[in-house]
């Protein structure tokens, strides 16, 4: 069942920027802390947060099972994609094959104390925005299942 | 023995869900009992690698002294990932059993027996 | 090149490929039904063939170490970290292939048996996506050197099995079972994890080597090694810890319960690994070694006759799971216990080793192809009663000769495989005590008695007029237990081919905690 | 000069931010029911945090003149949206909470008037 | 119209957080720039139909937002105002409360939902209904005088003594 | 400038403990949100006053993270509090 | 002739294709004994019918020996054994737990008090 | 300032074991559920105070959102739509 | 049931005292070894190219963990959704 009228902006304003945050989160991962998981439960929250205020039904409709379901497979195999792609550059899975490469994510980092640099750390950013992806879908699958789950029976 | 303070805190929110576990009737309260016995494992986990004094570990502008170390804390981010999982599986079983059976009363829930 | 590629990252495929199954079948089997079929036996058939070629390697090579995310796979250890390694690495050795061997082939069967005995069942791109994930838990955990990944996929594991047991929803007994085997699994998980925070604190490594290597056995490693043992000889299902076992394997669906043999197995593996490789002769042998054997002994005992009134034909074979599984307690603890004696050893602490290793691939056969069939049965009757079944045998021809290979060989009458490594355990068992061994033959004829009355309410008798139509099952499910029950004979007529290439290596990398540290750490040895 | 001036509207805030979340607490220990204790809560301890993340505004300013540290901006805007978001949720969640406190049947303590009885009924 | 909307703000928002990274007009670094587009993107096509749910696009004008942050002023002072009103009654304990019905006559979402979150942070009021269709608000005021208990429809008088904010609101939002 | 911050953060932890006892009696549930909906704010004060303290500037996401989020805990409360879930 | 390889297990050995050409010539050897039987066996007759001391035949059904009725001289002996045995199965989730802390605490007690032995 | 860090520890410490007997204690399931949020916020931070942010912003996503919204869920769904609200455990 | 209430005291206190043991021994903020993860924040720039190091961690240095991790919560999705399915009209089971 829909919440009120208030309840219900409030959500409609607040999800764009929870989404800004938790992408904000994802693609900081290796500079500040979070990473992937933690910012794709972010934004996870935030659909929760749509399907709290709103009634499940209309949020469905928006946001299918289906499309949920393709979110996550599409995150975890870009994660496994993305270690496989090391051994066909003949070298060992999960080894960071873009690290300090020099082009996309290539840069290196000084020791020490610095602020750093977004463009580095080879793979890493690629594996936060691919688990990311898994974890939005993951969570926002779970939920909705369940809150599925209230509602009536299994049986068509 | 002060020091110790997160280590003992760690010990006893694991007992507390221990205990919940075992004692109580309402299948919920004991998924609630694994969720605290995971955060105890949690907690105990980063305690761990804690070091006096120290700081994060991540590189910023600020000087830096002593890290704490970092493994400890990325098992246990996968920990509570891991945790989230199960519990989420875990209420959906106590779902389908109340749906079925109308009942999440432990004793009640035991029809396979014998 | 692609070959020379495929053969230095055998490791890591071993696991990769059914992972990537795994995601993929749910996409796959939104485009067509067949092509996922066919999709999850390629994937399953492909794992076969990587742990096949993994097994080559190891027994012709020797241990092999991956690491994973260093620039090649065999170095360890960085050049300037002081020989510690730091990253995730595979230590796959003859133990570890023995394992994924049994578990791959298992789990070939089980897929090809479930094409067609799961076909009533609704959400079958969850299902296939589910077993291909618990064969990688399995997978994992026999292969991984490296404490917490150990964990993880212990969780993988029981978190599948948990999922795939509950999975016939429509009357809620599954569910419950399920959730049963979730909390307990989760339960012991979490102390699991706890020993590993225990070690870390101390030494500072998740590496099993290295852990090994720094052992000193303090009050803090023996509480480690209790919360391992317990929690891992739990999900084994040893008595008195087994409760989980008879509803979890009577309530999934027969395939599920085929490959959850195996699981319970890896976490044998666990316990197997953890007080050989782990502690070694740091740790107090002789009291473990007791207690691995008591609960061998109560696993066999109070199996067997818990069985014996039982009425329903899966809950029956779970019973009579835990009793197979005291089988293999109880040689490995008779190795224990005499591991500091190098003369007991000799006699016959490695026969009661090798036997009890022995079973295990012979009990994932043997255990698997009888739940196979009683699903068969399932498929046609509808029912698993004892008390309704009766004179299936003139249709189900060929379900009832593979019943009776099972049966057979699960009571160790020669010439089927689960003869050989009894007699093993019988005999290396006399020399260390005699009343375990008549326990165990005794054992033994209770476990033919309870056979010979499945076997005489399922097949024989006349035909009752309530299963007119029934026929023979599919040719999906008949190859999945033809495979099983070719295995089965295979290795009870040549049980001293088996015993050299696959069963005295793995005992011995399991025994000798030497060479697996110096596989990975180098130097010595 | 302005040195101390900042430092005293600094202290002068962490004791405002304090004082208002103390009352809050109290607040809702002492108050009767839900709507009441709602009232303490949500306000004053909003009052409080918002006064407290002034304060920081005002120490990330003065180190971000005696440093030039782009971090301490950052950190200063940050709690801009901290005190912006605080404001937003506390405020609705509040009122979520009354609704629902509403609807499960708790009627207030002591109501002088209650127009929305009428309404609903 | 409505993802472009949602994109922009989601980039203001983006830069706000990420001020202070590099040298592009002294604050942000390209690479910071290049990933906000990216990010505004994405989050502008997932959330713009529920950003701009009722096609409504008077926020899109900058002088309302000027408004909407002088508005802060006003409302800041009401809050303070206010707020030693309910510190009195915590310590004193001496509460008279009910519930009147508020008709401030707002159409759009985004006007009741200012207003509301503005009597709920006032202290001394608090929303606990909405009317769907007319947007009266009904209010729990911990002090009610004679005066108010008797009205059918409260005024915004009682409620903000000193500024006018439903005008304010009125010239923000509608 | 710094032990300040963290004599706040003890007399803010000190307010947690004391919002608990209206957790611990609270009558209702709607009682117990209204002490859990204290704790949360007191708790990004807190989060907020540690982070300035310790000098690690970023940690200040912590609470940023925090106040968004909790916000969708209390939501679900209270949707099931009024019998709409 | 790595085929005809024997078993050692430590005490003895076992050799199964011995064992398996034995089981053939028992086999042979059974054969030729039932080829020796009566060949005037016939279908249908009187012949097939069981002779159970002169009485009626029973209906098929009842023949059939169900399998709850099997062994039950020994679940009836062991009866003592079984009244404690199966409520220990008692279906409830608490008790599982329970038994599995309790083996722990015990395991606990037996390796950090010294040792069995 | 090492001793008031210790003293905040001390007091947040305390907080989660009061908070974690709650749980515990409390009758009525929405209330354990409620009682289990204010755990998750004093968890988190406490990983706060032992330097771990990564761990602290899981913890506060993870624990105080969703884990929360999953044992709500839960508990609506073992309860029976005309008795909600206040129901005592057996 | 008094006698099962007493021994599931033992039971929990045994496991207490030693559950409890370690955080007695223990020494809290000072650890006994620091060789691996020294080594981590020494190189964990150069090998890596992060500055959070717990982020390399998680996903260079122990990525395969991380890898099982993502299985896990697959899992768990592939479990709700099993639980929550619509069955067909016939799947009907008998337990007996």
């Amino acid at each position: 069942m829909n919440m009120s009228r208030i309840v219900r902006s409030t959500a409609n304003i607040l999800f764009p920027f929870i989404l800004v945050f938790g992408f904000y989160i994802i693609v900081h991962g290796h500079l500040t802390p979070g990473g992937g998981f933690q910012g794709g439960a972010v934004a996870a929250t935030g659909f929760v947060l749509l399907l709290v205020a709103f009634s499940p039904d209309i949020i469905r409709d928006k946001f299918s099972f289906n499309s949920m379901k393709y979110t996550e497979a599409l995150g975890l195999l870009l994660f496994i994609i993305t270690a496989f792609v090391a051994i066909a550059l003949g070298t060992t899975f999960f080894f960071n094959w873009l690290a300090n490469g020099g082009i996309i994510f290539g840069e290196s980092v000084a020791f020490g104390a610095n602020p750093g640099i977004l463009n580095s750390a080879g793979t890493i950013p690629l594996m936060n925005v691919a688990v990311g992806i898994e974890v939005i879908g993951a969570m926002g699958l779970i939920i909705m299942y369940m809150l599925s789950g209230i509602e009536g029976g299994n049986k068509e | 023995m002060i020091y110790n303070l997160p280590f003992i805190a760690a010990g006893l929110i694991i007992i507390i869900g221990i205990v919940m576990m075992v004692t109580k009737k309402n299948l919920i309260r004991i998924v609630m009992g694994l969720a605290l016995v995971e955060a105890g494992v949690n907690l105990f986990l980063v305690a761990t690698g804690y070091i006096e004094n120290g700081i994060a570990p991540i590189f910023t502008n600020s000087p830096g002294g002593e890290m704490v170390f970092p493994t400890v804390q990325a098992m246990t981010l996968t920990n509570i990932v891991i945790g989230i999982a199960t519990t989420a599986l875990l209420l959906s079983f106590v779902m389908i059993i109340y749906k079925k059976y109308g009942t999440v009363d432990v004793d009640k829930t035991g029809r396979l027996k014998g | 090149m692609i070959t020379g590629w495929i053969m230095e990252n055998l490791p890591a495929l071993l696991l990769a490929v059914p992972m990537l199954g795994a995601i993929l079948t749910p996409l796959v089997g939104k485009v067509s039904e067949k092509g996922r079929n066919a999709w999850v036996l390629l994937v399953s058939l492909a794992a076969l063939c990587v742990a096949a070629l993994l097994t080559n390697e190891v027994l012709s090579s020797g241990t092999v170490i991956y690491t994973f995310g260093a620039g090649t796979p065999a170095s360890a250890i960085p050049a300037d970290s002081g020989g510690l390694p730091f990253r995730i690495i595979f230590t796959v050795d003859a133990m570890s292939v023995f394992m994924a061997i049994s578990a791959s082939i298992v789990g070939f069967a089980v897929t090809l048996f479930s094409i067609a005995g799961d076909s009533k069942m609704s959400g079958k791109d969850s299902f296939y996506a589910l077993l291909l994930l618990m064969q990688v838990g399995i997978l994992g955990m026999v292969c991984t050197g490296d404490m917490f990944n150990f964990f993880v996929f212990l969780e993988i594991n029981s978190l599948a099995g948990a999922a795939l047991v509950a999975s016939r929803v429509d009357k809620g007994y599954a569910v419950e079972a399920g959730l049963k085997y979730a909390v307990l699994s989760t339960l012991g998980g979490l102390l699991v994890l706890f020993a590993v925070g225990l070690f870390y604190g101390q030494y500072d490594a998740l590496n099993m080597a290295v852990i090994a290597d720094s052992m000193q056995f303090g009050v803090l490693d023996k509480i480690a090694l209790v919360l391992l043992l317990v929690a891992l000889a739990m999900k084994s299902g040893a008595v008195p810890m087994h409760f989980w076992t008879p509803d979890a394997y009577s309530m999934a669906p027969s395939s599920v319960t085929a490959f959850l043999v195996v699981a319970s197995q890896a976490s044998l593996y666990g316990v197997f690994r953890v007080v050989f490789t782990l502690y070694n002769v740091t740790l107090d042998y002789a009291t473990i070694g007791w207690i691995i054997i008591i609960l061998g002994v109560l696993s066999m005992f109070i199996g067997v006759t818990m069985a014996i009134p039982q009425k329903d034909v899966k809950r029956l074979m779970a019973y009579h799971a835990v009793s197979q599984t005291g089988y293999m307690l109880l040689g490995v603890g008779v190795g224990l216990a005499v591991l500091g004696n190098a003369a007991m050893m000799d006699a016959f602490g490695m026969t009661a080793m090798e036997g009890g290793l022995f079973h295990i691939i012979n009990h994932a056969m043997y255990k698997g192809l009888l739940f196979l069939t009683a699903g068969a049965i399932f498929y046609q009757a509808g029912t698993r009663n004892l008390n309704k079944l009766g004179g299936l045998g003139h249709e189900m021809k060929w379900t009832m000769v593979f019943f009776i290979i099972g049966a057979l060989a699960i009571a160790g009458i020669p010439p089927f495989n689960g003869f050989a490594s009894k007699l093993m355990i019988y005999e290396s068992v006399f020399m260390f005590s005699p009343i375990l061994s008549i326990i165990a033959m005794v054992v033994s004829i209770l476990t033919l008695a309870s056979f010979v009355k499945v076997f005489h309410s399922m097949f024989m008798g006349p035909k009752l007029p309530e299963y007119e139509g029934v026929r023979e099952v599919p040719r999906y499910m008949l190859a999945g237990m033809g495979i099983l029950a070719l295995l089965v004979i295979l290795f009870g007529v040549f049980p001293q081919q088996v015993v050299d290439f696959l069963i005295t290596p793995a005992a011995t990398a399991l025994v000798d905690q030497g060479s697996y540290i110096a596989a990975v750490l180098g130097g010595g040895a | 000069m302005i040195m101390f001036v900042t430092e005293a509207l600094f202290l002068v805030f962490i004791a405002i931010g304090l004082i208002f979340n103390a009352l809050g607490v109290i607040g809702i220990l002492r108050f009767p029911d839900v709507y009441t204790r709602l009232h303490a809560e949500t306000k004053m301890t909003t009052f409080g945090t918002i006064f407290i993340g002034l304060a920081a505004i005002i120490y990330c300013t003065t180190a971000f003149i005696s440093t030039k540290d782009g971090q301490y901006m950052d950190l200063g805007v940050n709690v801009i949206v901290i005190i912006i978001a605080l404001a937003f949720t506390n405020a609705t969640g509040s009122h979520a909470i009354a609704r629902a406190a509403y609807k499960s049947g708790q009627m207030p303590e002591k109501a002088v008037v209650d127009k929305l009885s009428e309404v609903s009924e | 119209m409505p993802f472009i909307l949602t994109a922009v703000f989601a980039f203001i928002l983006y830069l706000i957080i990420t001020s202070g990274s590099g040298d592009v007009l002294g604050l942000w670094s390209y690479e910071e720039i290049i990933a906000g587009v990216i990010v505004s993107v994405v989050a502008g096509a997932i959330s713009g139909r529920f950003f701009c749910s009722n096609k409504n696009y008077r926020m899109a004008n900058p002088l309302r937002w000027v408004l909407l942050i002088i508005y802060v002023i006003p409302f800041f002072i009401e809050m303070a105002r206010a707020n030693l009103d309910v510190a009195m009654r915590v310590i004193t304990g001496k509460i008279n409360p009910g519930i009147v019905r508020v008709s401030p006559g707002l159409k759009t979402d985004l006007g009741v939902l200012l207003l509301a979150n503005s009597i709920t942070l006032t202290p001394g009021t608090l929303t606990v209904e909405v009317d769907e269709e007319s947007g009266d608000l009904f209010v729990h005021v911990i002090n009610v005088n004679e005066k108010l208990a008797g009205k059918e429809i409260a005024d915004e008088k009682d409620l903000f003594p000193i500024f006018n904010l439903v005008s304010w609101i009125r010239r923000i939002a509608e | 400038m710094i032990t300040i911050w963290f004599m706040v953060a003890g007399v803010l932890s000190a307010l947690i403990l004391l919002a608990m006892v209206r957790l611990v009696k609270g009558p209702t549930a709607p009682d117990r949100v209204v002490a859990f909906d204290v704790i949360n704010t007191l708790t990004v004060g807190l989060l907020l006053v540690i982070g300035i303290g310790f000098e690690e500037l970023f940690f200040v996401e912590v609470a940023i993270v925090y106040a968004l989020l909790s916000f969708v805990g209390t939501l679900f409360i209270a949707k099931y509090i009024g019998g709409e879930l | 002739m790595a085929v005809i390889e024997t078993l050692n297990t430590g005490f003895g050995s076992w050799n199964p294709l011995i064992w398996l050409a034995a089981f053939i010539i028992a086999i042979i050897l059974a054969w030729f004994i039932w080829l020796r039987g009566e060949s005037d066996y016939r279908k249908g007759t009187e012949q097939t019918k069981p002779f159970i001391s002169g009485n009626a035949e029973p209906e098929k059904g009842e023949v059939h020996v169900r399998g709850g009725n099997m062994y039950w001289g020994f679940t009836n002996a062991l009866e003592d054994y079984y009244e404690r045995l199966v409520p220990l199965h008692s279906g409830i989730l608490t008790d599982y737990i329970l038994w599995f802390l309790g083996v722990m605490a015990i395991v606990m007690i037996l390796v950090l008090g010294g040792g069995l032995i | 300032m090492i001793d008031l860090y210790l003293l905040g520890q001390f007091l947040v410490i305390t907080g989660l074991l009061i908070s974690a007997v709650v749980i515990y204690i409390l009758k009525d399931l929405l209330s354990a559920a409620i009682a289990f949020g204010v755990f998750s916020f004093l968890l988190s931070l406490e990983f706060f105070l032992l330097q771990a942010p990564d761990v602290a912003i899981a913890e506060a996503g993870i624990g105080a959102g969703l884990t929360t919204a999953i044992f709500v869920i839960a508990i609506r769904g073992t309860t029976s739509p005309v008795d909600s609200g206040e129901e005592e455990e057996s | 049931m008094k006698s099962k209430e007493i021994l599931t005291a033992i039971i929990i206190a045994v496991l207490a005292a030693s559950l409890l043991l370690p955080s007695a021994l223990m020494v809290f903020g000072s650890p006994q070894n620091d060789g691996m993860d020294s080594y981590m924040i020494d190189n964990g720039q150069d090998i890596a190219a992060v500055n959070n190091i717990v982020t390399g961690v998680v996903f260079d240095f122990r990525g395969f963990d991380t890898l099982g991790e993502a299985l896990v919560l697959f899992t768990a999705v592939l479990g709700v959704t099993l639980m929550f399915r619509r069955m067909k009209e016939d799947e009907e089971y008998e337990y007996e």
